[in-house]
């Protein structure tokens, strides 16, 4: 048996076989071959020899990576025998809160109404994009047009927003009468608030 | 055109007025080699150029020229809470050792961090989710309201910070030097500015200049000065009357 | 070498490991001994131990995939040999390399712990906004908080931080050196010019 596995070590196609492996393992999405064969400077024919060679050593109930064809192309999953325990990896706990970056852009979208991140990033004196990313991922605001002047897209809070935190509408936020009656009010005063702030 | 924006043409610099300083506080270039009055000549003649008086860009020069005069005179680089004015020459020179080896140490780990990338770029790995993985969900805890109103109370309460904060100076107000001069306008015609600034610190001095150029662009006074670095006669204007203006301070400028 | 080969097959510790492939191989970024003990339901020495089998496996030379221990976790990397195709096809995190400006930032950052703008400006001297903002769009610092005081918003290194730089963790950033004699240097410096210069 060690002859043999010597032999494979120094054959060009595992070494290709090596590369594609690398490749599929930083890839986001399924690869082609014609993108494989791009890559790797070698031709198609010879990747779907070596494609053949990883699909028998990374195949199901033999490995916890398998290598599958999709119809965009090949990419790695994990093994079915390990499907629970992905199961539990993707399944995250219940968060108990958010950070003071996304509570201070939901409070800004939830109390001045629908802003843009350009707006949102004047307000805060932060940039607002990471942030606001995060929050429409998570379902809790929604694009809601775009701002009349500038064109950018404006942001508001989703019904998933108003069930976290309880609302039946956001007319049942706190008053925060102390900063102003009116939403326009609020904005003014956290405007001029930052222009003070140095840039 | 703000005026840490000035070009200069020294000896020992050529380029933007901050940069300068950047390059000053960095000790990247030599103090003592760098002409201050220069700079202030350069600025004089760029307001000669213009018809009106730019008191923001007149402010912030004033700031800035005070901060390397204060810088140049090894009293600036002091910690947070000390007074400038009570610091000795050695402790003022200790404190800007300090400073000076502090971003030294912060050039040196940016020099390794920048070895580390470029050793490190042959590491590809994959930058978001797996293609053929499960998306994960995220839950949350139900939130109270009240975090929102108390996010938003928070931001609106915010002090502004200083902006030049980096050159850690403490600015009299204006308004001081204006009841000041106001004040001896009342007793006096006319009177020489350095006689009345003697003995003050030269950060005190350069307000007490900006509060004169508020106090001619207003009319109420007129300027002279015989030579350039003579000293500057102030005169009161016969037309104007001294009255109260609203308070303004080097900081809003 | 068929015997043994179905014996290892059949050794729970290789089913564990294969497991471990699975995760690691979906996974967005590194994972932890905990996480993976968590979800794989077995401890966290069985674990440790599966993963050194893996480490073993996958490893430069020998595989395009390649086990690390990054950032407080272990992840899959392409192996360096494939570093010319992976170019070919996927984007650096950090593409076009850093500015000297944004490394001073990040050498703050990172040895200081979180801090704000105005303390990144106090300590490099010029203004640190527009840095900032582009490295916290790498991805490379994140937002941790405001500052009690002033309110300014604090920034942190993040994971992809140290997986860029390749650091298990921050302690591996090397030690400065004390001030020492630089510190001394320095001061002469500072005296012999105050010397020279009349009153």
């Amino acid at each position: 048996m060690e002859r043999p596995l010597r032999l494979v070590a120094a054959n060009p196609l595992d070494r290709l076989a090596r590369t594609l492996e690398a490749l599929l393992v930083v890839a986001s999405q399924p690869l082609s071959v014609a993108e494989l064969a791009e890559a790797t400077g070698d031709d198609a024919e010879r990747v779907e020899t070596a494609l053949g060679l990883l699909s028998e050593r990374f195949h199901e109930g033999r490995s916890g990576i398998v290598l599958e064809k999709v119809a965009a192309g090949w990419a790695f999953r994990a093994s079915r025998d390990a499907a629970e325990a992905c199961g539990r990896l993707f399944e995250r706990p219940v968060e108990r809160g958010l950070s003071a970056a996304a509570l201070e852009t939901l409070a800004v979208i939830a109390y001045l109404g629908p802003c843009s991140r350009p707006e949102i990033a004047r307000l805060r004196g932060v940039a607002a994009d990471s942030v606001v990313a995060g929050l429409v991922e998570r379902g809790l605001i929604a694009e809601a047009g775009r701002d009349q002047s500038v064109g950018a897209v404006r942001y508001r809070v989703t019904p998933l927003f108003e069930r976290v935190f309880g609302l039946e509408s956001l007319s049942e936020l706190p008053r925060l009468d102390d900063l102003g009656s009116e939403a326009e009010e609020i904005r003014d005063r956290l405007e001029s608030l930052a222009e003070a702030r140095p840039a | 055109m703000p005026a840490r924006e000035l070009e200069l043409d020294l000896e020992a610099f050529e380029g933007p007025f901050d940069l300068l300083l950047a390059l000053v506080l960095r000790d990247e270039l030599d103090l003592a080699e760098v002409d201050v009055a220069g700079v202030v000549l350069a600025f004089m003649e760029r307001l000669a150029e213009r018809d009106e008086l730019d008191l923001d860009a007149c402010g912030e020069f004033l700031v800035l020229v005070a901060a390397l005069l204060e810088l140049k005179a090894r009293a600036l680089l002091a910690g947070e809470a000390a007074d400038l004015e009570d610091l000795d020459p050695a402790a003022a020179a200790e404190e800007l050792a300090q400073r000076l080896a502090e971003y030294r140490r912060i050039k040196e780990a940016a020099a390794w961090l920048a070895e580390r990338l470029e050793a490190e770029r042959e590491r590809y790995f994959r930058l978001g989710p797996a293609p053929l993985a499960p998306a994960p969900e995220r839950r949350l805890e139900q939130q109270d309201p009240a975090a929102l109103a108390a996010a938003l109370r928070a931001l609106a309460a915010e002090p502004p910070a200083l902006s030049l904060a980096h050159l850690e100076l403490r600015f009299p107000p204006v308004e001081r030097f204006l009841s000041r001069f106001r004040a001896l306008l009342l007793r006096r015609s006319r009177f020489d500015f350095d006689s009345e600034v003697d003995g003050m610190t030269r950060l005190e001095q350069a307000v007490a200049f900006l509060a004169l150029l508020e106090l001619r662009k207003g009319g109420e006074i007129e300027l002279s000065q015989a030579a350039p670095f003579a000293p500057i006669r102030i005169q009161r204007n016969a037309a104007a009357k001294p009255e109260r203006r609203e308070a303004w301070n080097a900081r809003s400028a």
